[in-house]
């Protein structure tokens, strides 16, 4: 009954049988980063666009070499300082100088200079919070079942393995061709990975 | 019952209690319970509806108080079933009694909340009052709810009646005969109606004896008199008319007058502002007295050298034309200082005064008002008059007592009060011959003397019971009960009524109807007003003519007196504690510091610096002291400014029957004290090796700073009356003016509450702490939390000394919060539980505190108490009725501090928006630390009102503010100490 | 192989959401349970002696000052004395069994121990005296006693219920003499007329702490 | 391949990864001690620091059910050990954030091996700091709730944000938050490692759970960078100014050795130092421990060293510098509060003080001790000793002789007081032995980062081969 619903929705895991895809890509296994990046290039140049590599710690030129756009996380985290800030400054104002009127040593109901340490707290937690949920979220994690971790050697890009997934969506992928491309750039591992 | 005692461990008010009279009624908790509380007469107590009972049923209440358990307690509230005149549950009751110690008795308002007396106030109308009270009847209220009070009548520890105790004195006095047998020792009574009784039992009884015995007794003033004028006579100094005044050892600002009276008077001649012209003092005494501290001059003289002193001063004065041969040899230093003491004296003829103290022998008292008299001040400044009570020479008859019942000639003693086993001189062992005969004795707690009687009487409260008694100069009062006896006792009155043979013999009779006989015919309303009152107008004494042939009794004087043995000497006081050990069993007074040696929980030897060099002893050190044979053991405490070779021991301590305060708290001295030196006489004093640990509550002693060697001003300010002149013409001169950071609240409109403390009339005595301790509902947290600095006073008494070690000058600071209007301590409590009152008010809500002790760290005048423990914890459920139901009692972790009596406040307030809305009068409110003061050294008011007093002086040009450069804005401001010194001598 | 399936993730998220929604459903029902409108109000004891306001001050319109006299005198409305019953039912109802315990008290003189409804904490000072002179009715903390057989608590007597009054009693304010009128309205906007009382006497109601803390 | 990315300034000498290890050596040693049975050195420090931590439950409920009488605390010392200690803690829970942090800004790539067990001292000390604020109020039911700006329909009542302590509880639950989400987006890369390694489904479960499902993906690793670069940029000023505002309790205040202004930049320096110092001791331990002389370098250790060193003499600075002041101002209740210190009753505190935070670090000038293992860790422990001494002197000696001098005191700490702290250390040293143990206690990824520019230095050295 439930897996119905989820179905007709559609949701990761209970797609319906047509829609389901059946092959993830061909991931190619390399023995260091430089040969990695060599294969990318390779392949750029030989016109394949969905690609994904996959290292055990971040590779510089990868993500240029792959044509990503850049990350759009700093703009989250601005936006988030600022709520913070203003946050910090309406709960204090409001709370002394409006809600309740205390008289507290004889001092202004508000004044700036002792609500700075709060403003800038705030914005810092607002800031770190939307910095490791927005990167959560652009990196689509928590995901625990990812076709990825299908190819028999998945385990090496978190040791000392450089991998090279090109993936069924790209237009020009045809399975075996892409075999043959990948261990022609080195790879010491190749095999179709299904989804 | 326990169950119910934790349950009121969440109990956060003494409201509550009245509120939760509630299960009283029936449960048999309560039975139990009442049969525990008040042995005598419980069942009638269950079942009567008489108002005293009703109320005595309502303060048991507190009994039960609150059994707050769920979120929403099931309360009861239970409305008298019939009414009580005058009683409107809410609006407390003042009733005016009257009280004695020793013989001096002071005109008392009980304020009464439903049906608990809670708080005692001076009788404004009363002369030996005028309004005021000393630290001990603000404590008395404390005692009544003693739980540790004699509670059952006893024969030899058996639970006994007074039905039975009756039945036994029948057949008692039935084999009395003429009373031969019978001996009665009395504490000092100043009751007329007692006195009517004595005449009674004295007809009945021809051969029997009664013996009035005082271990802190006014015999050698009266003595004195007679040596001088041939009869017993008490003087009455005007101090108020004196300019001039010298004391030979008397403390008549502290413990050698216990009367607000002449307080009141000397302090109305230190207020430079009042126009009259301040009056100067010279105290010559052993001990440092806070007379002493007041003293513009002082000499320091052994006890025993006072009387060669005042022959030298009296020859000064050249009193009898005749040459005076003087003993001993007194110093430059102090002939100097005696010429010009008495010269200051012939300048002021007939305006100054010598005074002598209790202690000193009659002898000196005859040279007093020789010199008084010389000086034409007799009839101005000293008038004298018959004393109150049977004057005589106690310790003699005291001395035949022993004899008597040593030989067997007495069969029956009755005791009326006091404690003369503990207290009578120790040249006989008491305990051992009060085996010698029955005693029946009456007593107010089970202390020695009840534990040596055969018949163990609980004696009355003086607010429990009807009596009279008469003030110093003969006026009269009624003292009437503000509570039905908790534990059944009976009054002195009542016993007497039951020797003499009386047939009415409760205390109402007895008093009614001894005025009755007085008053004749308008007896009623005579009676109605004697109580509405407090005194009775008419019954005065009238001044006696009073004239001494001097030559004579100049003779007899110097032959009396003999050159005092060079040596170390000990000297016996009243202790500020425990007065004759009459309040021993009473916290508030043990927690309330000595205002000397700030002492708390303890007696010490004191002696001078000098002297603790010599016996190379240093606080603490455990002193035996011996003379005639009998040995005592006293810790040192270094006394700055005492004389040298003598110790000053404080009296009613080291109490072995005693209450759960009292008992073994400091070491008892009265073992010491024979006929022989019953006031002072040599001793040889032994460094034993052995240590004791006192506590005292101020640990640094001067405005000094360690190390650096400086002086920290703006603390306590101080000038002699030429710099003050000198200030009041050309007015205050600002050093720095403050300036603001930052804008602030508006105190320019409505109610400024403020306070002036005016240190030139605060003579230091005590009054303030315990009146605010009644008030405030501040708890006692005993010798050891003392020490680790957990005292709970709101107001404290600073006392520095200032000059040189062995010579200092003293001068007394009262500290409570100063209320700034930029209080440092509000900006720093993180959750506003310390905030400001538009009124000026530095409020502190218990409830909201948290208790982090920022607050605390940041007054820079340490006046913030914190509740570091639940001090109210195992506080006995009959002693929570003293709490005042108008304040909080705190729970633990919170702060707490003064607030102006801001119950007080909104009192007044509250009764003056209810009588039409009419604005607050100047004076209307009094915080209860200026009530008590016998100096008027308190003034509060609306500092807005330009009329208002405390407005006025802070116009004044010795006005200041403690700790100015932190520019807190107190609104508790000081008048300077000014000092009044002898040009001759500075 | 990863050990988590296929359908791993959406359970997952599934999962979070229910828990997420619980939460906030849970929360939002105790904040409504314990908010002091529904925790203190209602309260309505059963009292030793079924004693009706309705009837008294209501159908026989007795004033409440007949019974509660300290009320402008006290800080406390005493609850009345059992003489003050007495006063009529010696002669009405004399024989009722529902005031035997009412002639008991009066007889054996013992009180008649009536429940507490309205309770303040410990650490609260609240002043009869005060408000009933400022012209606050009974009826604003109180309500229609007039109406009610058995009493109830009707408002919450949380500080911030005391709070709203104390910042804006206009609508609260209404002659003194009128204060036990329970069912009495103003023509027109009660705010108004008290605008104007407010105005001439001079009421402030404070909202500093030791108004009502001590 | 010299179009490889390699940073010049990588002059990594001596290399920072040593005995010629390969990613799968990094991977298989770091893994080794979460993988491999626990080492007896582990057990014995165990057995040690759980009935310590006991100790701590059991002082705080007798606290809490007792009062805070039960410390020494007392009028005029509103505070002592409780503020003392938190502040230390607080103090040492800095130097985790700013290795992590500051050096990763200024690309100190000798943090790496180092950053992960100080960021996980970090969250546990500034746990044992929390204590204190908490526990150290006469009513800690109430404080727990009343602190925070919650509506509330009973009292309706705000907090005082004038007070430092308001902003305490701000900056201190911040503090916490942020590094414990640093240390955490730190971890995920190397559980993925874990997860990947480890052979039992409970442990692929758990290892998987924590871990996000992580795949080392080249857009993954490039959101992951710049959240990190992030999170250092915003913990890097956080941690300046968290003990700046600790500073502000005192500095705040009108109390003479309190009122100062140079409080923030001196506390912040004593905070690293005192942080560094317990690094230090807690590494030379791992290090012998678990053998991990290859990856915690001897430069690792100096490179602490020199910056205890300078904070050191930074700190021995702000108190010359005090006293100047306190001469300079002519005030007189300044002057006795610092002379008090040094001469006072407390004067064995202050020296104690000066010794070991002022004489101590100087052996560090000479390189012997920088590089010797025992040297260093006495001298780190002299430290952590020192720097509880500067709390307790500017606590305990500026309250207990202030203003009046009628209300001058002494403190004295109770069993309890003493019980609470060494309770603290109890809780410490559990939650970081569990670390040690269940993960993994270096960074695996970011090692072989520098050990693959290591390795393509290397490359880049020989002229570049193939």
């Amino acid at each position: 009954m439930l897996e119905a619903v989820l179905s007709r929705l559609g949701l990761p895991g209970y797609e319906p049988e047509a829609a389901r895809q059946k092959v993830f890509g061909v991931i190619g296994d390399f023995d260091t980063p430089e040969d990695l990046l060599r294969a990318v290039r390779t392949a750029r140049a030989a016109g394949f666009t969905k690609m994904e590599a996959f290292s055990p710690f971040p590779i510089h030129g990868v993500d240029e070499a792959l044509g990503a756009p850049r990350s759009p996380l700093g703009r989250i985290v601005i936006v988030f300082a600022l709520l913070g800030l203003a946050g910090a400054v309406l709960l204090q104002w409001w709370t002394g100088a409006v809600d309740y009127k205390l008289i507290i040593a004889g001092k202004p109901l508000f004044a700036v200079e002792p609500s700075v340490p709060i403003m800038f707290e705030l914005a810092v937690l607002l800031s770190a919070f939307a910095t490791v949920l927005g990167m959560f979220h652009l990196n689509r994690i928590p995901t625990y079942y990812h076709p990825f971790f299908n190819y028999s050697r998945h385990a090496g890009a978190s040791n000392d393995r450089f991998l090279l997934a090109i993936e069924a969506q790209d237009p020009k992928f045809q399975a075996e061709e892409v075999v043959r491309f990948l261990d022609s750039c080195g790879s010491r591992h190749t095999e179709v990975v299904e989804a | 019952m326990n169950e119910l005692i934790q349950l009121n461990l969440s109990s956060q008010t003494g409201r509550k209690y009245w509120r939760s009279l509630n299960q009283l009624a029936d449960t048999p908790e309560f039975r139990q319970w009442v049969e525990r509380e008040f042995p005598e007469g419980a069942s009638e107590l269950l079942d009567s509806g008489s108002r005293r009972t009703l109320l005595k049923l309502m303060a048991a209440g507190f009994g039960l108080a609150g059994l707050t358990a769920c979120r929403r307690p099931v309360e009861k509230i239970l409305p008298l079933s019939k009414g009580v005149e005058g009683y409107v549950h809410g609006r407390p009751l003042h009733y005016a009694t009257a009280m004695e110690t020793c013989g001096i008795a002071s005109g008392l308002i009980v304020e009464c909340n439903d049906g608990r007396p809670t708080k005692v106030e001076g009788n404004p109308r009363h002369p030996f009052s005028l309004g005021a009270t000393n630290a001990f009847q603000q404590a008395a209220i404390l005692d009544l709810y003693d739980p540790d009070r004699a509670r059952q009548v006893q024969k030899q520890g058996v639970k006994s009646s007074w039905a039975e105790f009756e039945s036994w004195w029948l057949e008692q006095s039935a084999k009395l005969g003429d009373g031969s047998g019978l001996r009665i020792l009395s504490a000092r009574s100043t009751s007329p109606s007692l006195e009517a009784l004595k005449a009674e039992i004295a007809k009945k009884y021809p051969q029997s004896a009664w013996v009035e015995y005082e271990p802190v007794s006014f015999d050698r003033v009266t003595e004195g008199a007679r040596m001088a004028f041939g009869q017993a006579l008490v003087p009455h100094y005007r101090f108020e008319q004196a300019d001039v005044i010298v004391s030979l050892d008397c403390d008549f600002l502290g413990l050698d007058t216990l009367s607000a009276q002449p307080v009141k008077q000397f302090a109305a001649r230190r207020k430079p502002e009042d126009g009259r012209e301040l009056n100067r003092l010279y105290s010559i005494e052993s001990n440092f007295t806070i007379t002493g501290a007041m003293a513009d001059h002082r000499m320091r003289a052994r006890a025993s050298d006072v009387a060669s002193v005042a022959l030298a001063l009296a020859r000064e004065l050249n009193v009898s034309g005749a040459e005076l041969n003087v003993l001993g040899q007194n110093s430059g230093r102090q002939q100097k200082f005696l010429a010009a003491a008495a010269k200051d004296l012939m300048a002021h003829r007939g305006r100054s005064l010598v005074v002598a103290g209790p202690r000193q022998p009659a002898e000196v008292h005859a040279l007093a008002a020789l010199m008084n008299q010389a000086l034409g001040n007799t009839g101005q400044t000293v008038v004298y008059t018959r004393p109150p009570f049977a004057a005589g020479d106690t310790l003699g008859a005291v001395k035949k007592l022993a004899e008597d019942l040593g030989a067997g000639r007495v069969s029956t003693l009755v005791v009326l009060g006091g404690n003369p086993v503990f207290a009578l001189p120790a040249d006989a062992d008491w305990n051992a011959l009060f085996r010698k005969a029955a005693v029946a004795a009456l007593t107010f707690d089970e202390n020695e003397t009840w534990k040596a009687a055969l018949w163990q009487l609980p004696e009355a409260h003086p607010f429990e019971t009807w009596g009279d008694v008469r003030a110093l100069d003969g006026t009269a009062s009624i003292q009437q009960p503000q509570i039905q006896p908790l534990y059944g006792g009976r009054s002195a009155l009542e016993i007497a009524a039951l020797i003499a043979g009386r047939e009415q013999r409760r205390g109402y009779d007895i008093v009614r109807s001894y005025w009755a006989a007085q008053w004749g015919a308008q007896a009623e309303q005579k009676w109605k007003k004697a109580l509405f009152e407090g005194v009775i107008d008419g019954t005065q004494f009238p001044a006696v003519e009073a004239k001494a042939d001097a030559p004579r009794v100049l003779a007899a004087v110097q032959g009396a007196l003999k050159p005092a043995p060079a040596g170390i000497e000990t000297v016996f006081y009243p202790s500020w504690h425990t007065l004759d050990g009459r309040f021993a069993n009473n916290a508030w007074m043990h927690e309330t510091p000595d205002p000397m040696t700030k002492l708390v929980w303890d007696n010490a030897a004191l002696l001078s610096p000098a002297t603790a060099k010599k016996l190379g002893v240093k606080d603490g050190d455990m002193l035996e002291l011996s003379a005639g044979g009998r040995q005592v053991r006293c810790p040192a405490l270094v006394l700055p400014g005492h004389a040298d070779d003598s110790i000053s021991l404080q009296l009613g301590f080291g109490r072995s029957a005693c209450g759960r305060v009292g008992r073994g708290v400091g070491h008892r001295v009265e073992g010491l004290r024979a006929a022989a030196n019953f006031w002072f006489g040599p001793a040889e004093a032994r460094k034993t090796g052995a240590t004791y640990k006192l506590v005292t509550t101020q640990e640094h002693h001067t405005l000094i700073e360690p190390i650096t060697g400086l002086k920290r001003h703006n603390i306590v300010e101080e000038f002699s009356l030429e710099e003050y002149r000198h200030r009041a013409e050309h007015g205050k001169h600002e050093e720095h003016p403050a300036t603001d950071l930052f804008g602030g609240f508006d105190y320019s409109k409505g109610y400024q509450w403020g306070m002036a403390i005016d240190l030139s009339a605060c003579i230091g005595c005590n009054a303030c702490m315990v009146a605010c301790a009644a008030e405030n509902n501040i708890p006692v947290v005993g010798k050891e939390q003392v020490a680790k600095g957990r005292e709970m006073h709101w107001i404290r008494l600073d006392r520095y000394f200032s000059g040189d070690e062995e010579d200092p000058q003293a001068v007394m600071q009262p500290m409570a919060c100063v209320q700034c209007e930029k209080a440092p301590c509000e900006s720093v409590c993180p959750v506003a539980a310390t905030v400001h009152s538009p009124e000026g008010i530095n409020e502190m809500a218990y409830n909201r505190c948290v208790g982090t002790r920022y607050c605390l760290n940041n007054c820079p005048y340490k006046v913030r108490r914190f509740n570091f423990l639940n001090w109210n914890k195992d506080i006995p459920e009959i002693r929570k009725m003293v709490f005042n139901p108008d304040v909080t009692v705190r729970m633990r972790g919170v702060m707490e501090k003064c607030n102006y009596c801001v119950q007080r406040i909104e009192e007044k307030r509250s009764q003056a928006k209810a009588e039409g809305r009419r604005p607050i009068r100047d004076g209307e409110i009094v915080t209860a630390c200026q009530q008590a003061c016998p100096a008027d050294a308190i003034v509060f008011g609306n500092i807005n009102d330009p009329e208002s007093r405390v407005a006025k002086l802070k116009q004044q040009a010795r006005d200041y503010s403690a700790l100015e450069e932190l520019n807190t804005k107190p609104r508790t401001t000081y008048l300077a100490r000014v000092r009044n010194p002898n040009p001759e001598l500075v | 192989m990863t050990v988590f399936s296929k359908q791993f993730d959406t359970k997952l998220r599934l999962a979070a959401g229910a828990v997420v929604v619980l939460l906030g459903a849970g929360g939002a029902i105790a904040a409504y349970l314990f908010h002091p409108r529904q925790i203190d109000t209602g309260y309505t004891p059963v009292q030793p002696v079924p004693y009706s306001h309705k009837l008294h001050a209501g159908n026989l319109g007795m004033d409440c000052l007949y019974c509660h006299t300290t009320v402008a005198q006290s800080n406390y409305a005493a609850v009345p004395m059992t003489e003050v019953c007495m006063n009529c039912h010696v002669r009405v109802k004399e024989k009722s069994p529902k005031l035997q315990p009412v002639r008991d008290s009066y007889a054996s003189g013992k009180p008649i121990p009536w429940v507490k409804v309205h309770r303040l904490p410990d650490y609260v000072y609240f002043n009869h005296r005060a408000h009933v002179t400022a012209g606050v009715s009974c009826v604003s903390c109180h309500g229609r006693v007039d109406q009610m057989v058995e009493v109830r608590q009707v408002q919450p007597l949380s500080m911030a219920w005391c709070l709203e009054c104390h910042r804006n009693p206009a609508p609260h304010v209404r002659p003194p003499e009128l204060v036990t009128k329970l069912d009495w309205q103003p023509e027109g906007d009660p705010a108004v007329l008290g605008a104007k009382l407010i105005r001439e006497k001079g009421i402030h109601p404070p909202d500093n702490c030791s108004a009502c803390h001590r | 391949m010299a179009d490889l990315a390699i940073d010049p300034r990588l002059e990594l000498n001596p290399p920072l990864v040593q005995g010629g290890m390969t990613y799968s050596d990094v991977t298989g040693k770091i893994s080794s001690i979460v993988e491999g049975k626990a080492p007896k050195q582990w057990w014995i420090a165990m057995a040690v620091a759980v009935p310590l931590a006991g100790l701590l439950f059991l002082c705080l409920g007798y606290l809490v059910a007792t009062g805070i009488g039960v410390w020494g605390n007392n009028s005029p010392v509103g505070w002592g050990w409780d503020i003392t200690n938190f502040v230390w803690w607080i103090g040492i829970g800095h130097a985790g954030t700013l290795i992590s942090a500051i050096l990763f800004l200024f690309r100190q790539k000798w943090r790496t091996s180092i950053n992960r067990a100080a960021e996980a001292m970090t969250l546990f000390a500034v746990a044992c700091a929390a204590i204190y604020p908490l526990f150290h109020t006469g009513r800690p039911w109430r404080a727990a709730y009343w602190l925070f700006p919650l509506p509330n329909e009973f009292l309706h009542m705000w907090q005082n944000f004038r007070s430092p302590l308001m902003w305490d509880v701000f900056a201190v639950s911040t503090y916490g938050t942020v590094s414990a989400l640093f240390w955490f987006v730190g971890l995920v890369p190397d559980l993925a490692t874990l997860r990947d390694r480890s052979t039992t489904p409970l442990r692929k479960t758990i290892y998987g759970l924590l871990s996000l499902g992580w795949r080392g993906s080249a857009t993954q690793w490039r959101h992951y960078e710049l959240a990190y670069l992030l999170l250092a940029g915003l913990s890097t000023p956080l941690v300046l100014s968290v003990h700046s505002i600790v500073s502000f309790d005192f500095a705040t205040s009108l109390l003479p050795g309190w009122h100062t202004t140079i409080f923030p930049p001196y506390f912040v320096a004593g905070a690293v130092f005192s942080g560094f110092a317990m690094v230090v001791t807690l590494m030379t331990l791992a290090r012998w421990i678990y053998g991990l002389e290859n990856l915690i370098t001897m430069k690792h250790l100096e490179n602490m060293c020199k910056v205890m060193l300078a904070t050191g003499m930074i700190v021995g600075f702000a108190y010359g510098t005090e006293f100047f002041i306190a001469w300079y101002s002519n005030n007189q209740y300044e002057r006795f509060i610092f002379l008090n210190r040094a001469f006072g009753p407390y004067w064995w505190a202050y020296w104690s003080m000066i010794t070991c935070n002022v004489i101590a670090p100087q052996f560090f000038w000479f390189r012997k001790f920088r590089t010797s293992i025992p040297a260093m860790f006495v001298l780190s422990i002299f430290i952590n000793i020192g720097m509880w001494f500067e709390r307790f002197v500017i606590i305990a000696t500026s309250l207990h002789r202030d203003f009046l001098p009628s209300s001058w005191g002494y403190f004295t700490p109770t069993w309890v007081d003493i019980g609470t702290y060494l309770g603290t250390f109890g809780l410490f040293l559990t939650l970081f032995l569990l670390f040690l143990r269940f993960l993994p206690s270096i960074a695996i990824s970011e090692v072989k980062g520098v050990l693959h520019q290591q390795v393509s230095a290397g490359h880049a050295a020989h002229g570049g081969s193939h």
